[in-house]
């Protein structure tokens, strides 16, 4: 188990990490979320002892790593590490991945076995004799990748360990983790900027927000209940409106610059609020063609753009604020919408998440 | 003839000389005097007997001042150098242990050294010769007392034990060599006198015609090297054998070490067995 | 000029004949600087590992302290070495003075600084993030000393190659704690090179003095090339 | 204008490249999107002329460039590259970013606006002062970025741009790629393996896939009418099924292991094919409960397995061959499945894309 | 022992005194070395960018003879140098022996086989992605070298460090080359510090010899205190 408690850290300027508090579970899969910069690297190099924190306590199965100068090759040695920017030792592959099997005292036969079994995982089986230092950028990763796995650490920490691969290579790794998670119990801890992989493997989230978790919780509770408003906006939900509590009773009435929209949530009247609607949610329809939900919302609008996105189109409407929708581009077609459509765009209470505003 | 003492530009002198006459500073000591009264300004390079001639025979410097008769004859005899004056000598001394091993404590040069080969070669181990083995004129000297002895030196002088060791080095480290060792030496008197106070070798052997050490000045031939400074080279060589000079050198180093370290050529020509116009004629 | 052509065809000569003299100098300069440059590697290296991981107070200065000592003059290596062993100074009962022994402590001590120096340099020229992956894959302090020198093996060898130069082109230690004595045995003699060609060159042997020159860059050559492919690897 | 002509490139080992033909137009964003170690960031190097091919010819404007030694200067400095994992110079960060147009002999007035203008649009006005080398991966990326845009080159070349950026700074930096091909006219050329950044950015997409484009063309064509089966699992089409014509008039019918599909397509009876079926337009109904497509399919089926993605959810069903598709979290709660339920999927035979096997 | 603790107070009082002889040669010393060291560095670093970044036959035996070369011994230099400019050589109308320049000349030449291969080393330790970045910026020859050394600043500086080091160290190719001359007139005088020291040990001056030691590291650490400080910049 690894405790964060009030975790630190400042460089030169002002702090990057300002009293990080988590407490990430024997064999769970934790994800740091963040922008750029936030600190995510930081983080995780305070917890492989590569750096020593400003202020606050990291535990590792109730041990302060920091405080324990002689445990710390101990302590070391239950991680394992991946780096944003892997580098390689200058020789093979099978080298590099054998290193800290070697470290360890490991006989030749089983370091042998296992770098070729932690290649295989990683999709390098017939790179062994190669020079690391020749590899692609995602190849690299991946041997990366097989090093630190092969030790099977108690704790992997992956920093950004998928984000040079292709979403084949991505896929394969994820089930790599996912099975050493399963299989081994291992704990994982890694920072992505994908929130869809964070959400894909972890069991909770942190996000990691001016130098502190800005929220902690599952994937589900992370991406549908963002704690605050810029948490909402990086897990990607694109229409975020301010408004006021005009009414609270079982639905609360949102006042958002003149126009009412319905929600669920147990705010009072007079609080300032930022709503979140996710764009899936949204449902567009022809001029006044859908039906009213009752407790509902119902605005009409005009489209404002259609932007292709994945399989799917980004409708934005503006409603007096924009909404975006996502729609898949057979429903766009079918529905017949261009640039400058009059159109409904209606979405039930429950599908707003509301957030008090500090 | 002399140059116009007053020319408007210094005239430069340059003089290649062995490092045991430099060493002692007479040089350093006379230089200034030189300067002074012809208006010029004296280079002085010092170096093993052998490079020293070497920079003569390149017409690298105008004046040499080295101290092996036999080597300096050969060196005039091929045309290198011209006008040859002696201008001091002194003598040889064979240094040693104060214990003195081979019991050689006033001999004759030549018993000595042939009493020092016997014991060393019978496998004493703490008989030692320490030789200079670097071609100077110290070393020169050395060779002519083995071959006085009865010796052939390279066949049973050199490499014939351990107990004769060539330095290959100057005076001064040879002699801290024979110190560590506890060995003989042959030395010059200044070289030895200036490191006396640093060493526990005393003087073993000190007399005997063969232990003579002549110092001569001699000019590069200008035939050979046309841009040889020719007429400040005479200068020098006439300034080193004139009264004034020949009485500066026979008091050198008195103050410091209570002996003179030279004796003036001027008289003692058949002493040295040179000719009198060796020690006497001005260079024309 | 011709006095070069002359030296080539005499280092030929001196190499083609196998020259007893010659070749037993040869040898002792390579045994001498080589032992020493090993030494000086054991000691350097380690000592270099030390300082660039280190922190303590005055890093910056020893390390500008060490880099000052690149200029130390083998003259003053020499002199303090003798004083240390000859018969009357601390050391003096170990008869190490003219011994090859002492040639190769003086060496030792003369090359010390430059390879201290540029095995800092190596590691600092190794990338940190190698440096973080070896401490996170679990090296104890000496693992990952060796494998930090092992991806800085290149500039590490370059270390040796210009220690070893240094060592056996110097002169003025080697003449004043050897003294460039050849006697009749081998092990007595500390006649090097260098020595060798100082003697040769005070004696105005000229070609004779190259040719010498042209056999040590022969040995260097040969060394050298040992070290390249050993960086190479 | 960029023409690649049977490009070839090989280091030690077999061919990395092997005859890449394409032609880029000026003013077009092209993406090279393929799997790791397939050539892309060798390719980009070879047009930015830090490396020469073994074979086939790049012409820029019409110019063999590797041809003239003389004018690669002046060819080079037509172009910006950002690399994969971009170094920055160990000086400030507006010094980096101010080295190409030192390079070019701007005035230094001139540099200072462009710096900063430059800084401020990749999202670091602040930073100008900070040593390069403290930056987060992050920050040194975009400040490659700067550096490379700041001397408006006619052709931009980035390796995978924003690989270790966060999605509120990608969409930043997607914005600014996309003002920067309008504004100025740049042609881009750029290199992803987030196929949907690929497709919101690109005019048309190369599918770099054994050492040859795969498939060129519009992201649309590419994402919807893969032109090789692995093209197809690439471009994410999670079904893909193998199988025979067996009957063709104007809608074909295919044998997939003994369940018949129906489908569009031009091939004749007997042809060996795969089809593809994007899992968004897989339908997935209670037991019996859907209504049969006139020409469409409607295959029984158990659910194998529902696994989160994004705010999606995957459900994989087991028809006899896997089926998976996208379905909301509500719809999954909606519908009330669970591992093991039976269930029906449908997808009209306009769904199905048939590619020839080879 | 006593002789060094008697030559670091000889060296306090000449440095205290001002002692004109002995500032005179520290003086010539620092002139030399450092204008050889400066000439070495305009010609090693373009020479080494140009082999490193040049493809040519034959450059790895360049680069191993570079490495060889380190181990010229320096009186094999000051004998080469010697050979060209004694007045029967190919220059000897320049009449440059004996004189200051002739100094230079032969310390330039000495270090730099070192300084080249330093600077080789510095350039191979810059990460190769820098490299293609300058160029992608569309750096000129000129500016790509330029920015590449400012990369490199760090290891190129310390080759010159070492260069320095060695130039004002060395005696051999002063001795031969420059003569040791102390002459009325300051320029006229080859007398460096190493040298001197040479000939007071010759004389047996052992604390004198010491304490002109620790002149000249004095002035290496000055020196190393300015190429730190650009270093660090
Ligand atoms: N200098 C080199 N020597 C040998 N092989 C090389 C060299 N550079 C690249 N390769 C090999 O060429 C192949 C293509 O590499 P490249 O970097 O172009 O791939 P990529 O498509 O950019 O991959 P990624 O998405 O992982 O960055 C890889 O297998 C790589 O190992
Ligand atoms: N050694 C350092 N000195 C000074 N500042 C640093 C140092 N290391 C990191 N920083 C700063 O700390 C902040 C956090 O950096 P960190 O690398 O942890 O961010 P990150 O969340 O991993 O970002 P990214 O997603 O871009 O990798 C950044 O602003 C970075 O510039
Ligand atoms: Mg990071
Ligand atoms: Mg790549």
């Amino acid at each position: 188990m690894i405790e964060l408690d009030n975790v630190s850290k400042q460089f030169d300027g002002p702090a990057v990490l300002a009293g990080v508090t988590a407490r990430i579970r024997r064999g769970e899969i934790f994800t740091v979320i963040g922008p750029s910069g936030s600190g995510k690297s930081t983080l995780l190099r305070l917890i492989d002892l590569l750096d020593s924190p400003t202020g606050g306590t990291i535990r590792v199965n109730g041990t302060d790593i920091h405080a324990n100068g002689e445990e710390s090759l101990r302590i070391r040695r239950m991680m394992g590490m991946v780096f944003q920017k892997p580098a390689v030792f200058n020789t093979t592959v099978t080298e590099n991945v054998a290193v800290g099997l070697r470290f360890r005292g490991a006989e030749e036969r089983v370091v042998r076995e296992k770098v070729e079994e932690a290649l295989a995982m990683v999709g390098l089986a017939d790179y062994g004799e190669r020079r690391a230092r020749t590899l692609s950028g995602g190849e690299m990763q991946r041997v990366a990748l097989a090093r630190a796995m092969v030790i099977e650490p108690e704790i992997l920490l992956m920093d950004e360990p998928t984000a040079n691969l292709d979403p084949v290579s991505v896929e394969k790794i994820e089930e790599l983790v996912l099975r050493i998670n399963r299989d081994l119990g291992t704990t994982i801890l890694f920072s992505t900027h994908d929130m869809y992989q964070g959400q894909r493997l972890a069991h909770r989230v942190g996000v990691l927000m001016n130098g502190i978790f800005a929220q902690v919780g599952t994937p589900r509770e992370v991406f549908t209940l963002p704690a605050t408003r810029e948490v909402a906006r990086f897990v990607g939900i694109e229409n975020i409106i301010d408004g006021v509590v005009v009414a609270e009773n079982g639905i609360s009435v949102i006042d958002a610059g003149g126009i009412r929209i319905r929600a669920r949530s147990p705010l009072s009247r007079g609080e300032q609020v930022a709503l979140c609607i996710r764009s899936e949610d949204l449902r567009v329809f022809l001029e006044e063609g859908g039906k009213t939900h009752l407790n509902g919302n119902t605005l009409p609008g005009t489209v404002a753009s259609i932007v292709p996105r994945g399989p799917f189109s980004r409708v934005t409407v503006d409603c007096g604020f924009a909404l975006s929708s996502v729609l898949s581009w057979k429903a766009v077609d079918n529905l017949g919408i261009r640039e400058g459509s009059r159109v409904t765009v209606s979405f039930a209470a429950e599908s707003v998440h509301v957030i008090r505003q500090e | 003839t002399t140059s116009d003492p007053t020319p408007v530009e210094k005239q430069q002198l340059r003089i290649a000389t062995t490092t045991s006459l430099y060493d002692t500073k007479l040089l350093d000591h006379l230089t200034p005097i030189f300067e002074e009264k012809y208006n010029a300004e004296v280079l002085i390079v010092s170096a093993g007997t052998g490079k020293a001639l070497e920079y003569g025979q390149r017409g690298d410097v105008d004046v040499m001042m080295v101290h092996d008769r036999a080597r300096e004859d050969t060196f005039l005899a091929d045309g290198y150098g011209t006008d040859r004056r002696v201008f001091a000598y002194n003598y040889f001394v064979l240094v040693g242990p104060e214990s003195d091993p081979a019991n050689v404590s006033g001999m004759a040069p030549e018993a000595a050294f042939t009493a020092i080969r016997e014991k060393g070669m019978a496998g004493d181990a703490s008989v030692i010769f320490v030789s200079r083995g670097d071609a100077s004129g110290t070393h020169s000297k050395e060779q002519a007392i083995w071959k006085a002895a009865g010796f052939n030196y390279s066949a049973e002088v050199k490499g014939s034990g351990d107990w004769y060791q060539e330095a290959g080095t100057g005076m001064g480290a040879t002699l801290e060599m024979a110190n560590e060792k506890e060995a003989y030496t042959l030395s010059d008197i200044g070289t030895y006198l200036a490191y006396k106070g640093n060493l526990d070798l005393v003087t073993i052997v000190d007399e005997g015609d063969i232990l003579l050490n002549v110092y001569s000045a001699m000019q590069i031939n200008p035939e050979k090297f046309p841009d040889i400074n020719s007429s400040v080279a005479k200068d020098w060589v006439n300034f080193m054998i004139s009264d004034e000079i020949q009485q500066e050198i026979a008091s050198f180093g008195v103050d410091q070490y209570g002996q003179p370290l030279f004796y003036a050529a001027q008289n003692d020509w058949e002493k040295i067995g040179v000719t009198e116009a060796e020690v006497k004629n001005p260079v024309v | 000029m011709y006095e070069i052509i002359e030296g080539f065809l005499e280092a030929a000569r001196l190499i083609a004949t196998f020259d007893g003299d010659v070749m037993g100098i040869a040898a002792r300069s390579i045994i001498i600087s080589l032992t020493a440059t090993v030494l000086a590697t054991l000691i350097a290296v380690p000592l270099g590992a030390a300082i660039y991981f280190g922190t303590f107070p005055g890093k910056k200065s020893l390390i500008n302290l060490i880099q000052t000592l690149y200029s130390l003059p083998t003259v003053i290596v020499g002199l303090l070495i003798f004083l240390l062993i000859s018969r009357v100074g601390p050391f003096g009962f170990m008869r190490l003075l003219f011994t090859p022994t002492a040639m190769v402590i003086a060496q030792t001590v003369l090359v010390l600084p430059i390879m201290t120096g540029l095995t800092i340099s190596a590691l600092s020229g190794v990338d940190p993030v190698i440096r973080d992956t070896l401490r996170s894959l679990g090296a104890t302090h000496l693992q990952f000393l060796v494998n930090i020198m092992k991806e800085a093996r290149f500039a590490i060898l370059a270390a040796v190659a210009i220690g070893f130069g240094r060592a056996i082109s110097e002169v003025g230690a080697a003449i004043l704690v050897g003294g460039n004595i050849m006697a009749s045995s081998f092990a007595s003699s500390t006649r090097v090179l260098t020595t060798a060609i100082s003697l040769e060159t005070s004696m105005g042997n000229i070609s004779q003095s190259i040719a010498l020159g042209i056999v040590l860059l022969a040995i260097a050559l040969a060394v050298n090339l040992v070290i390249t492919t050993i960086q190479h690897r």
